[in-house]
């Protein structure tokens, strides 16, 4: 499949709109506990999760692997019995149904084309098992490949197909049942780069078109960001924030989030006061003084971290000024769209600055020259841990 | 519920304690297990049992505890004076065998390794090929192919018949009816065993530490014996092992092959329950025979989990 | 050739010899078994001329049809049980995880394997004439089944090992229950090991000799041991004829679960 | 796929029917037949199974000990079998045999008079006679054409025919034939005489190709081997092919035997098996018999059908200064537990 990927939105002309939007609960997880295996051997995967996910939603799991999520979508699914907890789908608790009587339909990582059979087959699977008529099945299925454009190849085996055209069969299969709630996971990975910035769009128009709940599990946040309505980060079988892309990026709630949304520094600090807007004012071991925004509530004391982006850092020639830190500048890296800059503060400490190419050569500095950091406004966010 | 029936595989964190079994799995499984129970296990515990009883007259056991079994092995009366004497006669049984299944195992690995080294520097479109003629004769009944090797091995048979028409010897050579014979069955039974192990491990054999080899002044020969032979050793003796333990236990071999003049382990152990009608002693021998492959196996799974371990 | 090519640098002298006089131990002796099989004259060592007489004598010998039926009875009874339990056991050992004693199980399973034949064959005889059953060829069966049972399961456990969880994840998902996943996606994508895992007990059922020798019963002479006294009493091409046959027999079928085993790799491999 | 399966299961199916197909005719009753290798024609089998209306299975053994550890380890089903003479008595009194009164028989008026009354069945009220003859050994004579009328051939043997001599794997008749060489009486239990036997046999085997029964007569013509231990009419059929075969009657003695017909305990067929006895008993079949098997019948009336190779057979008419073939009763237990012991450590 080479080149450009075409649309799937004609799906509003297949009729498939978005039902009127309602702030309906679509999944709600309770407490959930998940532990694999038994006594000291066990290893828990999920601990003590909660969250709804609202209906007509694109809803991202985001984590590194082995952070549970891929666990929490198999719960959802039922590939998984829970230890603990309870998962509601619109209302109804379903963790004691098989996943052959969940509403809920999965898009895997690897897709799971089931290679004896061919594209319409696959997709007719689950029609098939739930008994609808064979007319029925015949016309779902030829709606559901003319809506991923693949109505050509309806009898090709899967291994016929390429990568971005066994997605898009895994995808009709999933969809042709027109579960309530659709679960991908990692659907993207094995795609190169370019059909998946392709596949993000669509996937995404997709949702809105038809108005079915996708829980989207991904390590990529790439993805997470561009797509989501909202985001779950997760991290060691919890939560550690939900919030929309810019939430989670412009204000994490703890390092873990800072650190693993795009690239950060991190300084200790202590608390040293309180400034206006809600922000306090805090201290590094070396006695630069920063004022920030706080995620909690702070007291003075409190030994905590800094998260400063590198793109809101700018990097000036020395100065006197009060908020200026100066440094040495370090390793320049170019990267094509922006140079990376690695600083050294007095003490030592390692700052990475990036700055935009926008106009030429942007960066006047050479490996060992004296330099100074200049903050953005509220660059600086405190964490509490 | 979803954990049964094998329905999950690909959980994201695989468990380090094992879960006892559950009911579906357990009822999947049980059937072969049983039937290997109920026709195997226990054959070999009243194996075990009949080894320490007195044999009845002729054939079958008398329900007396007695360990004659065993010691007859080791000793016998004196013809004449009844004393319990010290006899080699079945150690000399089962170290022939020994002996036979060893050579064996060596003529296979002479063979088979360069065989299968060959086969493993072949383009892998024609590796294919060799290893499905390797493999054929493996599956092909021991009995026809044993008969065939008596064929052409007899002192009337096409090899001798071609060595006289050649002008090589004027009477023919004795091959069939001896030990050579023997060996020779053995090794052309048991031959695809040894090579098919060893293919399989210099096929993953990396090639490229042969060109480091060569890089750092080896030549040849010392790379196959300090850079092939090492890495390749668990082939080596997986193959050995096969060669040897069927080796070990053969009966038509020695049977068509040998003349019948010198037992070896499987005749005798036959023999006791169709001639001589001792069953007590033959059950001890077949028990003996299997502890001599249980210590082999297990010394070798030993090394094996060692050498694994550093 | 280039003199320093990666592949001459790997090559042995010698070993091309090793492989082509392997491959002439191994075929040499079956190749002139069959050739005679065709002489004309009862005579095994010199040629008299072309001929099928030995193969018409083995087809109306009657006790060569009776053991050939029983030896295709007993070979296609013993692969069907064997291979229906091996499918069951690899299930239940593959899929799923590690459960307590499942070593155990696989060692029990292979159990066959690591006995020595002869034991095997006393020990059966043993049981069968100690708890009562009268020697036949039940008792063949029994003994078959079982040490078919790991010839079975390895093509078969290989293969389940090869077809990855999650088809069955995304059949339960599509609304399958775990009888329809098994019928419509496991099997299916099980079929070219169990092909291969009945062909190859087939096999070695009807190859058997040792223990079929021990615990056949009236009536139950099969093909190796119809064989085995006719060629204890004296070698003519009647055998030959026979082992030719048996041959061919048995070439056919290893052909047929190679292919199945090599296209079911390929379309796993995709 | 499903397609696949269904087709490979009908082929299985369809192989499963041809396979039971090809069984033995259905046929109002059922005989089986526990015999030696090659010992009963298959015309014979034919004859008596399309006479009565019988189903005929046959398996086969190798030795009389064979058939009776199979049989005292509790192997049923068979009606009929053919043990030695010796082997009857051992089996009468182990209680294997059924009491079928063959003397009862309608053609048991063909029987030889002389043969009645013998050491193992007399009156036959278990047993008839199946064949009978000696063992001895042959020589091939464009090997070695000396005297070969003495034991001396088996344990000491001339030059040219050292490691060419295939024994029979039978330990009654190699050691009794041991014996006759040393002069010994049979069923020996005197220490030292066993010991001298052990000691010859030891020796002897270095100059010994082979221990082969079954194959006596192949390993002859194939001329593996130049002197063989042989029956008399396998011997003899061993000539048929290759005439410079010749049976020796060596003057130390030589074992004659007799193969019976007997009824076992609890056979299922109980009236074929008489049916079968009755049969084998009349001179016709009985001389169809001996023209396959080429012994001696145990009835009168068979010359007229037998083939003339048979009359003049040397295997057959011993020359008048040959010995007495004498039949060797079974030893007690004590003696059987020595020979046994001087077996295995011949063949260890």
């Amino acid at each position: 499949m080479a080149g450009a990927v075409p649309g799937l939105s004609n799906s509003v002309a297949l009729g498939i709109m978005k039902p009127p939007s309602t702030d309906q609960v679509a999944v709600s997880i309770k407490s959930v506990v998940k532990t694999f295996g038994e006594g000291p051997g066990a290893v828990t995967a999920l601990d003590d999760v909660s969250l709804d996910i609202a209906d007509n939603e694109f809803f991202t799991l985001l984590g590194p692997s082995g952070c549970g999520k891929t666990t929490l979508l198999r719960i959802i699914a039922g590939f998984e019995d829970l230890t603990n907890g309870a998962v509601f789908l619109y209302g109804d608790e379903i963790e004691q149904l098989p996943p052959n009587k969940r509403p809920v339909n999965t898009v895997f990582q690897h897709y799971a084309l089931f290679p004896h059979m061919g594209v319409s087959e696959n997709v007719a699977f689950g029609l098939r098992r739930l008994k609808h008529d064979e007319a029925a099945i015949r016309s779902r299925v030829s709606e559901m490949l003319e809506l991923v454009q693949l109505d050509q190849l309806a009898d090709r085996l899967p291994a016929q197909l390429s990568g971005g055209q066994q997605q898009r069969v895994a995808l009709a299969r999933a969809l042709a049942p027109n579960p309530k709630v659709l679960l991908l996971d990692e659907p993207l990975s094995a795609l190169d780069l370019k059909l998946r910035q392709a596949m993000r769009v669509e996937l995404k128009q997709l949702q809105e078109d038809t108005g079915i709940t996708f829980i989207f599990v991904t390590h990529d946040q790439e993805e997470a960001l561009t797509m989501s309505d909202r985001i779950a980060v997760m991290s060691a079988g919890q939560v550690q924030q939900i919030g929309s892309a810019d939430d989670i990026y412009e204000r994490p709630v703890n390092r873990f989030v800072a650190d693993f949304i795009g690239d950060t520094n991190l300084l200790e600090v202590k608390v040293t006061g309180t400034a206006a807007k809600g922000a306090v004012t805090c201290e590094t071991g070396q006695g630069i003084k920063l004022t920030c925004l706080p995620a909690g509530a702070p007291k003075k004391g409190d030994r905590a971290h800094v998260s400063i982006r590198p793109e809101k850092i700018t990097l000036t020639q020395p100065s006197r000024a009060k908020d200026a830190i100066p440094c040495t500048v370090g390793r320049l890296i170019y990267l094509g769209t922006d140079t990376q800059c690695l600083v050294n503060l007095d003490d030592g400490t390692e700052i990475m600055v990036r700055n935009q190419n926008a106009h030429g050569s942007a960066l006047q500095f050479g490996t060992g020259d004296k330099a100074a950091l200049k903050l953005d406004d509220g660059a600086a966010r405190l964490l509490m841990d | 519920m979803a954990g049964s029936l094998g329905l999950t595989t690909n959980g994201a964190v695989q468990p380090k304690a094992a879960a006892p079994i559950s009911r579906d799995r357990l009822l999947l499984l049980s059937p072969a297990l049983i039937a290997i129970l109920v026709f195997l296990v226990t054959p070999l515990i009243f194996i075990i049992t009949y080894s320490f009883l007195t044999p009845g007259t002729y054939g079958g056991v008398e329900w007396v505890f007695s360990t004659d079994a065993y010691v007859q092995f080791l000793f016998e009366r004196d013809l004449f004076t009844e004393d319990l004497v010290f006899s080699n006669a079945y150690l000399s049984i089962y170290s022939r065998s020994a002996l036979q299944a060893i050579v064996a195992t060596v003529i296979c690995l002479i063979i088979g390794f360069p065989t299968a080294y060959f086969i493993a520097t072949r383009p892998v479109s024609q590796r294919t090929a060799w290893v499905f003629l390797i493999t054929v004769p493996y599956w092909i009944n021991l009995l026809i192919r044993t008969v065939s090797m008596l064929f052409i091995i007899r002192d009337e048979g096409p090899i001798n018949h071609a060595l006289i028409a050649l002008g090589v010897t004027s009477e023919p050579i004795r091959m069939a009816y001896t030990d050579f014979g023997i060996a020779l069955g053995l090794v052309y039974s048991y031959l695809p065993f040894m090579v098919l192990p060893i293919y399989a491990s210099i096929e993953r054999f990396d090639f490229r530490l042969m060109e480091a080899a060569y890089d750092l002044y080896s030549d040849r020969w010392t790379i196959l014996r300090k850079i092939v032979l090492p890495i390749t050793k668990p082939g080596i003796i997986a193959g050995s092992l096969l060669v040897f333990i069927p080796s070990l236990g053969s009966f038509i071999a020695p049977d068509l092959l040998g003349g019948g003049k010198n037992l070896m382990i499987g005749n005798l152990i036959a023999l006791q329950f169709q001639g001589s009608r001792n069953w007590p002693f033959g059950s001890a021998s077949a028990v003996i025979l299997m502890t001599i492959v249980l210590i082999v196996l297990i010394i070798f799974a030993r090394r094996r989990a060692q050498a694994a371990g550093h | 050739m280039a003199r320093n090519s990666p592949r001459t640098l790997r090559r042995y002298p010698g070993f091309r010899w090793v492989a082509g006089g392997c491959l002439l131990l191994l075929y040499g002796p079956m190749i002139v078994i069959t050739i005679y099989s065709f002489n004309s004259i009862r005579s095994i060592t010199t040629w008299g001329g072309f001929s099928f007489d030995w193969y018409l004598k083995a087809f109306n010998n009657p006790n060569i049809q009776s053991a050939t039926a029983n030896s295709l009875i007993i070979a296609i009874a013993a692969a069907t049980t064997a291979t229906a339990l091996a499918v069951a056991a690899s299930l239940a050992m593959i899929r799923g995880p590690r459960f307590k004693g499942s070593e155990f199980g696989f060692a029990l399973i292979n159990l066959p394997l690591m006995v020595p034949e002869i034991v095997t064959a006393v020990a059966s005889l043993i049981f069968f004439l100690a708890v009562g059953i009268n020697l036949g060829l039940t008792t063949i069966l029994l003994a078959h089944i079982v040490f078919c049972i790991p010839f079975a399961y390895m093509p078969i456990a290989a293969r389940l090992e090869g077809i990855e969880g999650f088809y069955e994840d995304a059949a339960r998902d599509l609304y399958a229950s775990r009888w329809e996943t098994f019928r419509y996606v496991l099997l299916p994508m099980m079929l070219p090991g169990i092909l291969s895992g009945y062909v190859l007990a087939f096999i070695i059922s009807l190859d058997d000799f040792i223990i079929t020798n021990l615990v056949a019963g009236p009536g139950a002479t099969t093909l190796p041991l119809a064989i085995y006294g006719m060629v204890r009493v004296g070698f003519t091409p009647e055998i030959n004829a026979i082992s030719t046959m048996m041959l061919g027999v048995s070439m056919i079928f290893v052909t047929v679960s190679y292919l199945i085993g090599r296209s079911g790799a390929k379309s796993k491999g995709s | 796929m499903t397609g696949r399966l269904k087709t490979w299961a009908a082929a299985a199916a369809v192989g499963l029917g041809a396979a039971l197909a090809a069984g033995p005719a259905q046929a109002a009753g059922e005989l089986k037949i526990y015999n030696w290798f090659d010992y009963l024609p298959q015309e014979l089998i034919d004859k008596f199974s399309k006479k009565h209306d019988v189903a005929v299975t046959m398996d086969t053994y190798d030795s009389n000990e064979t058939l009776l550890s199979r049989l005292k380890a509790g192997v049923k089903g068979y009606d009929v079998a053919v043990p030695g003479d010796y082997m009857v008595q051992i089996m009468i009194s182990e209680e294997l045999l059924e009491r079928v009164e063959p003397n009862q028989l309608e053609n048991f008026k063909y029987m030889k008079k002389e043969l009645i009354d013998v050491y193992f069945d007399s009156g036959r009220h278990y047993s008839i006679p199946y064949q009978f003859g000696t063992t001895s050994f042959m020589v091939d004579t464009t090997v070695y054409d000396g005297d070969i009328n003495t034991l001396a051939i088996l344990f000491d043997p001339p030059e040219k025919l050292k490691g060419k001599i295939n024994i029979l794997k039978d330990v009654n008749d190699v050691l009794n034939a041991g014996l006759r060489y040393l002069g010994h009486p049979r069923c020996n239990d005197n220490p030292a005489h066993l010991k001298e036997l052990n000691d010859l046999l030891v020796n002897a085997k270095a100059n010994w190709l082979s221990f082969n029964s079954d194959g006596a007569k192949e390993v002859l013509v194939s001329g593996d081997a130049a002197v063989g231990m042989i029956w008399n009419g396998f011997g003899l059929r061993g000539r048929l092919e290759k005439g410079s075969l010749k049976y020796a009657y060596p003057k130390e003695g030589l074992t004659a035997w007799m193969d019976n017909l007997v009824v076992l305990k609890d056979a299922p067929n109980v009236e074929n098996a008489k049916k079968f006895l009755n049969f084998m008993l009349h001179p016709e079949n009985a001389a169809a018999l001996t023209n396959f098997a080429m012994y001696t019948a145990g009835v009168t009336g068979t010359e007229p059908y037998l083939t003339k190779e048979l009359a003049s057979a040397l295997e057959l008419n011993p020359p008048d200064d040959a010995p007495q073939p004498e039949f060797v009763p079974p030893c007690d237990p004590k003696v059987v537990k020595f020979y046994d012991r001087i077996w295995t450590n011949l063949l260890k």
